[in-house]
């Protein structure tokens, strides 16, 4: 006798404890396995597109604030530099210096919490997830101490940083990182080895490099499939080419290495930060522009920055207003989500919300 | 470090294996005829010289006159850049051919145009929309939408 | 006056509480009448008793918890947040009673009675203190094994009865888990039956001149393995593995049911304690004087708890194969070989009335200890060798870029 | 040994369980409000203000919504416009501080405050009474002068008009002639 089974669709998603927001997958499950997956979006979309092209240059900085909510600076930055190519105009070091640095300390928050969320996808109750969140609140206090918010910064402007630092910023950030580097290790220890996640991750939903390259997967997914491709390094902007850091790369593209380059990667960003509190010098911090900022006719520029989740790119073209006449947003996360398909297909129910887990999407930045 | 492949230099590579692809070309881009892209897609993804294996991003622009299609395309073995494009014209029923079967990464970013923008392509598997509704009246994107 | 007089031999004999009202109310109603009034007293006294416990367990698991996350836990209502557990039952009873479309009402009623019930009976047997039981039953282990399997049949029958894909997922993993973990915890009690003599757990408790954890750590280490899988809790809890399949099998309960699978869930995970304590801690068994064992037991049972909130909040999760291959790979060796070192051990040092001595349970607690620790170590090697060998992928063709600075991943543990 | 790593996290945990709690229970317990903070209520000065509407122009939503008239009292000598309604819809507001970016009088600060939670839409809409009424204490947003001056709006005195301007208050009375001081002409003479 044989037993006969019969597949079965199930909505994970809109609604569920674990998809990242309003993410939809349709799966076809038989028993635990899944044999079909379609990822239905656009639960959040917004049209930012649509809202940049009635908006002047500066107030778009506010619109990619709440790109990925969980990296806005790296999101303003991408967005700045992408103006700048077009204005032609290039910020003043200082700037450069306090972009870097602010944008490498989001991306230690934000990586913590794909860490943390991580973890919590594979059933470790919330622990984790508040020792991760116990140290990106201590970041979003440095923003706070910045620019006046922890999440929506709205921290650079076209040419810049809205303004310089406060005095007491500076010993604040010290004493981060000070007191991050043991925070990092306990969740190291508490992490990295464990048994109980090793057995969970490793060698499951592998990616093969060529199939993340040719589905145009970028960060921290890309290099833990053993491609050390990382824009920071290849196409330096604002003050990587003045920093000294180390591409964290995995070797075979599963959940363990996903989680493990997030890891290291967070060590990395502390180097560069600490290596621009040393080199960072007196000086402006923005560069006297008028209010509403005017590009060239015809002018184009694609801006493009290693965020914490992969390639974000803005894509401006100009026709001579205020506003830019089309500005089209490479996310990553969208783009990171070709492969849910190639990671899901075979694997069980548990492994799916772990290998979607850490691809590490933001709703806020597939729909737009 | 990365370089940028000038628009003249890509397309004099192109004409080698397309002869009738190329139309137009300036310092940064390379216009191609909107029929030929997943040729040419090809043949940038497949010339061991120029080894385009990285789609970064497929974007639409509406001229309100035509259609833009630009695609930025990164080589991670040789480390550079190019940007192709490719004018579409009509407004009824813009259409494409899709590079999904070269790039897997262009497809969202295909389903998003055709959802946002209204032009269609031809050979890709679900050319269906993405972020709105099936049913949902028009493209927002279009400059005429609104 | 013909006060009723309770016959000894009755089970319910040892139970001074019950006799002493039995014969109370005797004075004034028919014994059958002061039968069951004795009874429903009793009963009252249990079922508050355990409910209790378990409203304190989940305000202080809750609490627990919430200091392992650096965070403060419920401190809003009551002195520590202490009648947080009240608060919630006021906000579950005044909630909607939801049963779904195409539910099978009547088995989706009957779930959370079901399982409170399988719980307070289960309670019913467990000394308290000295002779402070509802019965000491002469097989009271075996009567505990047989009323938690009510368990399966209830989440099983919540998964069903529910309509619910996410529940059934639930269901179906609970069955297996809970079937399969039936089996190294049967045999790890096994090994205390034998040195104790008996199934009734007063009698193990007095039989422990040694805790049983010391004499057969190998049974204690699979008895709270298996118990926390049979509980749903961390790393086995995937029949309400709420990241994968929201809450498993009482995703669709809501209001007063989702109350009683609540308090039958913290409610358990105070009954496993209290036979935690009872099987391998010596029970109510402590220094100073005999009416202190409620004290001892109390304490005893809050190791339990505490060793189970500790472990909830440090680990992540098991797939349901890999907790199926640890029960059947790691603790059901485990347990068999505890069963024949305990068999061999009662054999060989047991005198002429096949009766163990302090000295003799010394020896025993000795050489189990280095068992345990030996096949521990061995099964745990050979389990390594195996997540080892599976989860080793063909290493992927690299794409690395020249002239970066990069670091790899590290092949250390695994 | 398999599972040492385990019994490591069982000891993170455990050093953690002695810790502090790292949250603060809030309404007792306040975290640091930085002065920077952009908070849910405005600090606008009447009396800086020239009603030129640059904040309701840069706003990226457009909820500014301001009229004006022109002065009775001498609108050629470069008077300021009397404003009319000064509102802030407070419910579509995203606190960037654009329209604090925008205003050239500095008469427009982001508050400090944040518990202005309301049952009513329509209690979310800053009006111009509300303006005036609230009391002034401005965030150093967008503002370098009150760092200088190391203002801090939660413990610091409220900060009157004259105190709070990039340029000293008598360059402002002077170019806008006909400004009403409102009672205050006594204390500026001094």
């Amino acid at each position: 006798m044989t037993i006969r089974t019969e597949p079965m669709t199930v909505n994970v998603g809109p609604q569920h404890p674990s998809t990242h927001g309003v993410f939809r997958v349709r799966i076809t499950f038989d028993g635990e396995d899944i044999v079909e997956v379609e990822p239905v979006l656009g639960y959040l979309h917004r049209g930012t597109e649509k809202l940049a092209e009635e908006r002047n240059y500066v107030q778009i900085v506010t619109l990619t604030d709440r790109l990925d909510y969980t990296s806005s600076m790296i999101n303003n930055q991408a967005y700045c530099l992408a103006v700048e190519q077009l204005l032609g105009i290039e910020p003043p070091p200082r700037a450069k210096y306090l972009r870097t640095l602010t944008a490498e300390l989001q991306r230690i928050a934000s990586h913590l919490i794909a860490v943390g969320f991580f973890v919590q996808e594979l059933g470790a109750f919330g622990t984790p997830l508040m020792y991760t969140f116990r140290s990106r609140e201590r970041i979003l206090d440095l923003f706070e101490m910045l620019c006046g918010a922890r999440i929506t910064v709205s921290y650079m402007r076209p040419g810049g940083v809205f303004a310089d630092a406060p005095d007491d910023f500076w010993p604040a950030l010290d004493q981060f990182l000070n007191d991050f580097e043991g925070e990092l290790a306990e969740l190291e220890d508490l992490l990295l080895n464990n048994e109980i996640l090793m057995v969970r991750t490793r060698g499951v939903s592998p990616l093969p490099p060529d199939v993340a390259i040719n589905c145009s997967v970028s960060g921290p997914v890309l290099r833990a499939s053993g491609v050390n491709w990382d824009w920071r390094k290849m196409a330096p902007y604002d003050a990587y080419d003045q920093v000294d850091f180390d591409v964290p790369i995995g070797s075979s593209g599963d959940n363990y290495d996903r989680f493990w380059v997030r890891v290291q990667e967070v060590r990395q960003s502390l180097r560069i930060v600490r290596q621009c509190i040393e080199q960072i010098e007196p000086g402006p911090a923005r560069l006297e522009l008028p209010l509403v900022l005017r590009a060239a006719p015809g002018a184009e520029a694609y801006g493009r920055v290693e965020a914490s989740k992969g390639e974000l790119g803005f894509f401006l073209v100009s026709d001579g207003g205020i506003s830019p006449y089309r500005c089209k947003i490479r996310s990553p996360s969208l783009i990171n989500l070709t492969i849910t398909e190639h990671l899901l297909i075979g694997w069980k129910l548990a492994d799916m919300i772990v290998s979607l887990g850490s691809v590490d999407i933001n709703m806020g930045e597939v729909d737009r | 470090m990365l370089t940028a492949l000038s628009g003249a230099d890509l397309a004099q590579r192109l004409r080698d294996t397309l002869p009738d692809a190329v139309l137009d070309w300036n310092d940064s881009a390379v216009w191609v005829a909107p029929d030929s892209i997943s040729a040419v897609a090809g043949a940038l993804r497949d010339n061991p010289e120029l080894d385009f294996q990285f789609l970064n991003a497929v974007s639409a622009v509406d001229f309100v006159a035509h259609f833009e299609l630009v695609y930025h395309l990164t080589s991670i073995s040789k480390r550079h850049t190019a940007v192709v494009r490719s004018r579409v014209y009509g407004r009824e029923e813009p259409t494409a051919p899709s590079v999904v079967g070269v790039w897997r990464g262009a497809d969202f970013q295909e389903r998003e145009i055709w959802d946002l923008m209204g032009i269609r392509f031809t050979g890709h598997p679900n050319m269906k929309r993405i972020m709105l509704w099936e049913g949902f009246d028009g493209h927002p994107l279009r400059k005429d939408f609104l | 006056m013909n006060a009723c007089v309770l016959n000894p031999h009755s089970i319910l004999g040892g139970n001074h509480l019950f006799r002493f009202i039995y014969e109370g109310v005797g004075q004034m109603l028919p014994c059958w009448m002061a039968y069951v009034v004795a009874g429903a007293a009793i009963m009252l006294i249990l079922i508050n008793a355990v409910l209790l416990g378990a409203a304190i367990v989940s305000w202080g698991e809750r609490r627990l918890l919430g200091r392992f996350q650096n965070r403060v836990g419920p401190n809003r209502w009551g002195p520590f947040g202490a009648l947080q557990p009240i608060a919630d039952l006021t906000k579950l009873l005044t909630k909607e009673d939801i049963v779904p479309y195409g539910a099978d009402r009547i088995a989706f009623t009957i779930v959370p009675v079901l399982m409170v019930a399988s719980l307070l009976v289960g309670a019913a047997v467990i000394p308290f203190a000295k002779d402070v039981a509802l019965v000491d039953l002469n097989v009271g282990v075996l009567f505990i094994l047989a009323v938690s399997s009510l368990t399966t049949i209830a989440i099983f029958t919540a998964g069903w009865a529910s309509n619910n894909r996410y529940a059934l997922f639930g269901a179906g993993r609970a069955v297996a888990v809970l079937l399969s973990y039936e089996v190294p915890v049967v045999l790890s009690v096994l090994g205390v039956v034998l040195v104790a003599g008996s199934m009734s757990l007063g009698d193990i408790v007095v039989a422990q001149a040694v805790p049983f954890f010391l004499v057969q750590p190998l049974a204690f280490f699979v008895f709270v393995a298996g118990m926390s899988a049979e509980l749903n809790r961390t790393p086995f809890d995937v029949a309400e593995a709420e990241s994968e399949i929201i809450a498993g099998y009482h995703t669709e309960y809501s209001g007063i049911k989702f109350a009683l699978i609540q308090a039958a869930e913290f409610g358990g995970a105070l009954v496993v304690s209290g036979l935690i304590a009872t099987l391998f801690l010596a029970g109510w068994a402590g220094p100073v004087a005999d009416w202190l064992g409620w004290l001892w037991f109390l304490i005893k049972t809050f190791i339990g708890i505490f060793l189970f909130v500790w472990i909830r909040s440090t680990y992540p999760r098991l797939r349901l194969d890999q907790i199926m291959a640890v029960c059947w790979k790691f603790l059901m060796p485990l347990s068999i070989i505890n069963l024949i070192a305990v068999t061999l051990e009662v054999f060989f040092l047991r005198d002429a009335h096949g009766v163990l001595t302090t000295a003799d349970l010394w020896i025993m607690a000795g050489i189990n200890i280095v068992i345990a620790a030996v096949s521990i170590a061995v099964f745990g090697q050979l389990i390594r060798q195996q997540v080892r060998n599976s989860s080793q992928t063909a290493p992927a063709s690299r794409l690395v870029v020249s002239g970066v600075s990069t670091i790899e991943v590290s092949q250390g543990q695994g | 040994m398999y599972g040492l790593e385990m019994a490591k996290g069982l000891l993170v945990t455990l050093t953690n369980l002695m810790r502090k709690p790292f949250t603060v229970a809030y309404p007792e317990q306040r975290v640091r409000q930085h002065p920077r903070f952009r908070g849910e209520e405005f600090t606008w000065y009447e009396e800086r203000c020239t009603g030129c509407a640059s904040c309701a122009k840069y706003c990226p939503l457009g909820i500014i919504k301001i009229v004006t008239s022109p002065s009775e009292t001498a609108p050629l000598q470069g008077d300021k416009y009397l404003l009319e309604t000064f509102d802030i819809e407070l419910q579509r507001c995203m606190f960037c501080g654009l329209c604090v970016e925008a205003c050239p009088y500095d008469a427009l600060f982001m508050g400090s405050g944040f518990e202005e939670g309301q049952y009513r839409r329509t209690d979310l809409v800053i009006s111009i009474d509300r303006l005036r009424q609230a009391d002034k204490n401005p965030s150093t947003w967008f503002r370098p002068q009150l760092e200088s001056m190391d203002y801090r709006p939660g413990t610091s005195r409220p900060l009157g008009w004259r105190d709070v301007g990039r340029e000293g208050w008598r360059w402002h009375q002077r170019e806008k002639a006909g400004m009403r001081l409102q009672g205050r002409n006594a204390e500026d003479d001094a």
